[in-house]
């Protein structure tokens, strides 16, 4: 009956929805130079973008660039995330640390990972390590903040529950305040990918260690707007495709959650 | 009749502390209870029921007087205790299954695969719900959720079980039948229980003893051995005059209970 | 089908008996020389294979060059004088690129049209984009303005990196630009106005990029830094000969993946080796007479040029 | 019916004042300064010309910031963060409210916003300053631009969210669209919101530092850019201790602001063993 | 009696959809209520009671069959009803008080402000919270939230108020009041009335009309009319032989409902 084609339809509405925004937002920047808001030499038309980014994707030395980025941020990510995971669930979860730390950790958040380019450079050299730092840096504290909000998001129901059947601390954890957090935890991620990603790019800027952030920076300074688009644009279609990935591993993990189920029975 | 004191509570008192002032949810309330007894708790609304049941499992620190279980304090909750929260929606966990949850507490028993599967079946079983094993909490009705709480509780075979208001949303049949399987767990396995309930007949036919609390300030308005036969069944004990003369006199005595308090209002804070 | 721009890069020659030596260098133009001069093969002859890192400017590369990551780097003096005031233990040696003393200047300040200016006098009391604020470029400018008649110290100095000055230009959220080629010509041919080189202008031939390295290493690898200097200087010597332009500027190409009219029009720089001290010190007298300075770095100290 | 008296208010026992503060200041003060106590040491014994000691840093701090560089660098700087914050704020909370309650909207634009939040401001602010020219309002466009995806996220997400029972019952009770904003859905989601404008403090200030990179010739963010190429390393960790410094104070405003907001949701924590 | 019809259900047909299949929550229902009526519906726990009630509030889409009020189909939430919910403590909002949480809906009526005032006041004292309307929903009770939540639909003072088992977690004596109230709020008012339970004398004693579904699939096992005197009491009303006989009948068809289910169990889906 109707039940398979209406499952089956839903995430084709959505893709359509999603591409027709996307479609909007690149009409709008057509129009930008088109009515001479801006000058097309600054702010090129999108179908030029578009025409050198298909040129790109036929370019291996592109691809290995990609790649040369996408490998720092899969590490600096995945480093930031596990390390953010056990520190925000220990301190989230001992209110004495949680008060101890807090002014270490308010001072520390603020302090913009491009000025620490000069030491990381000290301590690892112009190397893809400098630039793991930054990132591991900056994308620690979105995924630490989230999860110290999450763990400490437990219903007062729920835990009692676990207390008085005597589930052990590890139970505890990984059966109730893990999932209690795993929204948060998810929202943190997806904040953390996208930072991680355009510090990916800013540290081949500024450090110059190969990647997209350099070949930006290339184009940026051999006037070369299209190009410079080209590759903005990649990094926003990474930063898409990294959200898309997310969110199929949200609507499996958290299927049992109401931000999940409420849109499908809704 | 077993002898052996299991849980002894003298002059517990449990004032809620808050920002805005705190409020006293128990009194003075002094009662004990040998193992392998079956208490049933009533009282008005919000005089304390489960605050007095927290604070036996350990869930809720007394802020004055004593409770002890085998001769200890109680500090924490104890690994031989299970219970079962009024508020049984929200102590389901979503994102297990109904399986997962009944299973949960078993984890931690060394028990193999087979085993913990029997257990859960069999609970799951008792209380009806043995389809339903493979679906979220959130995909039942309400009497089905609290029934997988109690499931949970029944499965994890404890000494001493804790259940606040556990029947409220099933109807009158299925209700009847719980209350036979807590009488079987108490006699074929010398469970110790303590059951709060609204329904006075229920508390006469399950317990062998009612506890009667009163409220503001609350105490123990009455503390009434149940003298029916052990065996009981829905239909004959129910008849009984004696029955009958005991629910009426418990009747009475949450009348007295609420007109205690009536009559000697303090004023509000 | 597919294309890989990198198979056209340079291979380095890899052979045991080479020393590897890494060089940080901006990736801008200027580098041409230096990767032209690798590309034929100017160090392998001394016995150094180099690899060449883009570092933004002097902080990245001078912590890179402390650490022993790097072993020389190229970049504008300033970076050197505040090392050396910061007693960092850098020392310069050898040049790398100056600007003319006649002729075009590789660089120019350039106005809007609309903005009026013509002198440098008239700078006084406008924007004045620079790349980089509290260096050469602010300096000779005041420099320039207040030899012209103007008040230095009312100019408004707003940082833009180059590639982003011509639009702000268009935009008329600066009234004046101070840039390179190849965004001299570009803004020169959209009628915008030539105000003024102020390198040429201030300090003829003025010193815009030098080699540097650690006082330590000079010290300590004696033979590296004589090897490297001895080959840095033919590779200038090299990219400065006509005959070898068509090279440079293929470096250009292959390096900066700039279009290939914009690589054949640029006006590279005049390379030498010859330390110029007297436009460095001018430079430095500038630099405090505008309090970009509070001191003037100890050029003594500073230059090792063997 | 009999109606049911309060029940005893007895006064919480508190605490003097002055214990009270004393405790809260260790709590605040005490890792820091363990944590101070450590790097002068861990100074005294290598120095490295990348990381001066505390006293250098503390010595360049006062010279740096205690005058006319505190009215002219900092102070205009933390007006357009408050400008950002506030700006990123409303439209965090107002956008992802919309969001997360029209699923159709969400579908439509998410992909836009997910592309929009991956491109690196740095290459994002050549073209806002051709658009708003090199003005304050710039700045704060880039301040906002970076931090409202923390807030607007996170109340999308807490939107999302809100418990299906309560929403029926606004819903059966037909209250009306502006009055479950009010009432349910905001607050229901506060707790996202709250964390996400947490977040958003501190991305705020990273971008101000950031915005100030470009096109500017004063500010925190020139400032500790300046000395960074310049070498004044101790100057520039001081300028970083000051952004720290401002990070904290922030911290501690939001907190009671959060306190305030968040009273419910820190009520029904608070009852459980002391 | 009145006679104009309110509520017409036809062939009403509910199948919850999940990823792992659908789950017929009810099969065929189809009954009529007339304006003013008082109808109490029971049935086994899990049988579609409160997703009947959802579909009659206009929160849930039927999958098959006609939910019609006044002649018009319900596409959504009427602002002529209000909803008592099974899930008390999940419907008060927990950042508002009691009073905010009673006086919430009012806000779109056009009141004055005392007015408003006035209305809370007296659906707080109605439900004996008058104390409690500066404390916070978690700060109660279990019963006592359940009667905000019946408060907070008394002050709405709906044309139709649908009851999802409102008393279950409140005391026999405060039951046996709030039933009284909600007889009295019919009769004074002229407020239709639909009323789930599991009580059965609950529902013999408040209805006009008992209507008895019965699961797996979910059809009208038997609409009942009560054939008491308007005017009952407590005592007296349960005393009559009449009473008894009725709830004896309701008791046997629940019965049948139950076996009916048990006889022919539905596979897991
Ligand atoms: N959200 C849901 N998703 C899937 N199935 C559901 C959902 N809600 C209810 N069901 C199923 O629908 C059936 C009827 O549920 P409903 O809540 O209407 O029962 P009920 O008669 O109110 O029971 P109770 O007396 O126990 O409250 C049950 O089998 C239940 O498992
Ligand atoms: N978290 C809390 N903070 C403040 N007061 C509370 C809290 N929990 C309960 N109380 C108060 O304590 C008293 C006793 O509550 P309790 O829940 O123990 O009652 P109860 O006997 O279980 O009632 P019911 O039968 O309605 O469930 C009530 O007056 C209630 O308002
Ligand atoms: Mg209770
Ligand atoms: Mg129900």
């Amino acid at each position: 009956m109707s039940v398979r084609t209406t499952r089956a339809a839903r995430p084709l509405r959505r893709g359509l929805l999603g591409v027709a925004g996307l479609a909007g937002f690149l009409a709008g920047w057509q129009l930008v130079p088109a009515l001479g808001l801006v000058d097309p030499q600054y702010l090129p038309y999108v179908t030029d973008v578009l025409a050198r980014l298909s040129e790109q994707l036929v370019d291996l030395a592109f691809w290995r660039r990609l790649g040369a980025t996408m490998t720092s941020w899969a590490i600096g990510l995945s480093v930031a995330t596990c390390a953010a995971v056990v520190l925000g669930t220990v301190v989230g979860l001992a209110p004495p640390l949680r008060r101890a730390t807090h002014t270490t950790v308010e001072f520390l958040r603020p302090v913009p990972s491009v000025a620490l380019i000069p030491l990381a450079v000290l301590m690892f050299g112009i190397q893809r390590q400098a630039a793991l730092v930054i990132i591991v840096y900056a994308s620690f504290w979105q995924v630490f903040v989230q999860v110290i909000y999450g763990v400490a998001d437990v219903d007062a129901v729920a835990r009692d529950t676990a207390r008085s059947f005597g589930l052990t601390r590890r139970e505890r954890l990984t059966h109730l305040v893990l999932p209690t957090a795993l929204p948060y935890l998810m929202t943190g991620l997806r904040l953390a990918a996208a930072v991680a990603l355009i510090l990916a790019v800013t540290a081949e800027m500024v450090i110059g260690n190969p990647g997209l952030g350099r070949m930006i920076e290339l184009s940026r300074s051999a006037g070369d707007a299209v190009g410079l688009y080209a590759l903005v644009v990649v990094t926003g279609l990474l930063g898409l495709t990294v959200n898309l990935v997310f969110r199929f591993v949200e609507r499996r993990a958290l299927s049992w959650h109401q931000s999940v189920r409420g849109e499908e029975t809704g | 009749m077993p002898d052996r004191t299991l849980l002894r509570v003298e002059h517990l008192r449990k004032v809620y502390e808050s920002t805005t002032g705190g409020v006293e949810a128990i009194g003075d309330v002094s009662f004990t209870m040998a193992a392998g007894e079956l208490v049933c708790v009533v009282g008005p609304s919000g005089c304390g029921k489960t605050t007095l049941l927290k604070c036996l499992a350990g869930l809720l620190r007394p802020t004055g007087g004593v409770v002890e279980m085998d001769g200890a304090p109680v500090t924490g909750p104890s690994p031989a205790m299970a219970v079962v929260f009024q508020e049984y929606g929200r102590s389901l966990y979503p994102w297990l299954t109904v399986r997962g949850n009944v299973e949960l507490p078993l984890r931690h028993k060394k028990l193999s695969r087979a085993q913990r599967r029997r257990l859960v079946d069999d609970a799951l079983d008792a209380v009806g719900l043995a389809h339903a094993a493979p679906s979220h909490p959130w995909q039942l009705s309400g009497g089905m959720q609290q029934r997988v709480a109690i499931a949970r509780a029944v499965a994890y075979q404890p000494e001493v079980l804790i259940m606040d208001e556990p029947f409220a949303a099933v109807d009158a049949q299925t209700r009847a039948d719980l209350e036979d399987l807590v009488r079987e767990l108490h006699a074929s396995r010398r469970m110790s229980i303590v059951f709060v309930t609204h329904d006075i007949d229920e508390s006469v036919y399950l317990g062998q003893r009612v506890i009667v609390l009163s409220s503001s300030p609350t105490r123990v308005q009455e503390d009434l051995a149940i003298d029916l036969p052990p065996e009981r069944d829905q239909i004959g004990t129910r008849a009984l005059p004696r029955f009958t003369h005991l629910r009426t006199h418990v009747y009475g005595e949450i009348q007295r209970a609420r007109r205690g308090r009536a009559i000697a209002p303090r004023p509000a804070p | 089908g597919c294309t890989d721009s990198d198979a056209s890069a340079p291979s380095e020659q890899t052979s045991g008996d080479l020393r590897k030596v890494r060089v940080a260098a901006l990736p801008i133009t200027e580098t041409a020389a230096l990767w032209g001069g690798i590309k034929a093969g100017l160090f392998a002859e001394r016995g150094l294979q180099v690899e060449v890192l883009p570092a933004q400017g002097g902080a990245q590369a001078i912590p890179a060059l402390l650490n022993g990551d790097i072993d020389f780097a190229i970049g504008q003096p300033f970076g050197a004088f505040r090392a050396d005031l910061s007693n960092l233990g850098v020392v310069i040696i050898g040049n790398y690129a100056s600007s003319y003393a006649d002729g075009d200047d590789i660089n120019a300040v350039v106005a809007s049209a609309k903005s009026g200016i013509r002198r440098p006098a008239d700078l006084a009391g406008r924007r004045v984009s620079v790349n980089s604020l509290g260096a050469a470029g602010d300096v000779t400018i005041m420099a320039a303005v207040e030899r012209d008649g103007g008040d230095p110290s009312k100019i408004k100095f707003v940082e833009v990196a180059f590639p982003d000055a011509p639009a702000q230009l268009a935009a008329g959220n600066i009234d004046a630009a101070w840039v390179p080629e190849p965004f001299v010509t570009q803004l020169r041919s959209r009628g915008d106005t030539f105000v003024v080189a102020p390198y040429q202008a201030v300090v003829p031939g003025l010193t815009t990029l030098t080699t540097i390295t650690t006082a330590d290493r000079t010290e300590k690898d004696a033979k590296l830094v004589e090897d490297f200097s001895a080959a840095m200087k033919r590779t200038l010597e090299w990219a400065g000969d006509p005959a070898n332009e068509t090279a440079v500027r293929q470096a250009i190409k292959d390096n900066l993946q700039l279009p290939p009219p914009v690589a054949d029009s640029v006006r590279l720089p005049a390379f030498g080796w010859q330390v110029d001290r007297s436009s460095l010190q001018r430079l430095a007298e500038l630099a405090q007479k505008y309090q970009v300075l509070d001191r003037q770095p100890d050029l003594d100290r500073l230059v090792r040029q063997r | 019916m009999t109606t049911h008296p309060g029940r005893i208010a007895t006064t919480p026992r508190r605490r003097g004042v002055g214990p009270r503060i004393a405790a809260g200041l260790g709590h605040a003060l005490g890792l820091p300064t363990l944590l101070l106590v450590a790097w002068g040491l861990a100074a005294t014994r290598a120095t490295n010309r990348f990381l001066p000691g505390p006293a250098a840093i503390l010595d360049a701090f006062v010279d740096t910031w205690v005058g006319p560089a505190f009215v002219e660098d900092v102070l205009p700087s933390l007006y357009r963060l408050g400008l950002g914050v506030a700006a990123s704020i409303v439209l965090g909370v107002a956008a992802g409210a919309v969001i997360g309650l029209t699923p159709w909207l969400r579908e439509l634009l998410e992909p836009l916003l997910e592309f929009l939040r991956a491109v690196p401001p740095p290459v994002l602010i050549p073209v806002v300053m051709l658009l708003l020219g090199i003005t304050d309002t710039m700045k704060v466009v880039v301040i906002a631009s970076g931090a409202v995806w923390p807030i607007l996220l996170n109340t999308v997400e807490g939107v999302r969210a809100t418990d299906s029972v309560m929403t029926e019952t606004a819903r059966s009770f037909r209250v009306s669209r502006w009055q479950r904003l009010r009432f349910l859905v905001l607050p229901a989601a506060s707790p996202r919101i709250m964390t996400g404008v947490r977040q958003a403090l501190s991305v705020a200030l990273i971008l101000m530092v950031i915005s100030e990179m470009f096109a500017s010739s004063a500010g925190l963010g020139y400032r500790i850019a300046y000395f960074q190429r310049n070498y004044l390393i101790a100057e520039m960790w001081s300028g970083i201790l000051l952004l720290g410094g401002v990070g904290v104070l922030l911290a501690v405003a939001f907190g009671l602001v959060e306190r305030r907001v968040l009273r419910w949701y820190h009520g029904i924590r608070e009852v459980h063993r002391a």
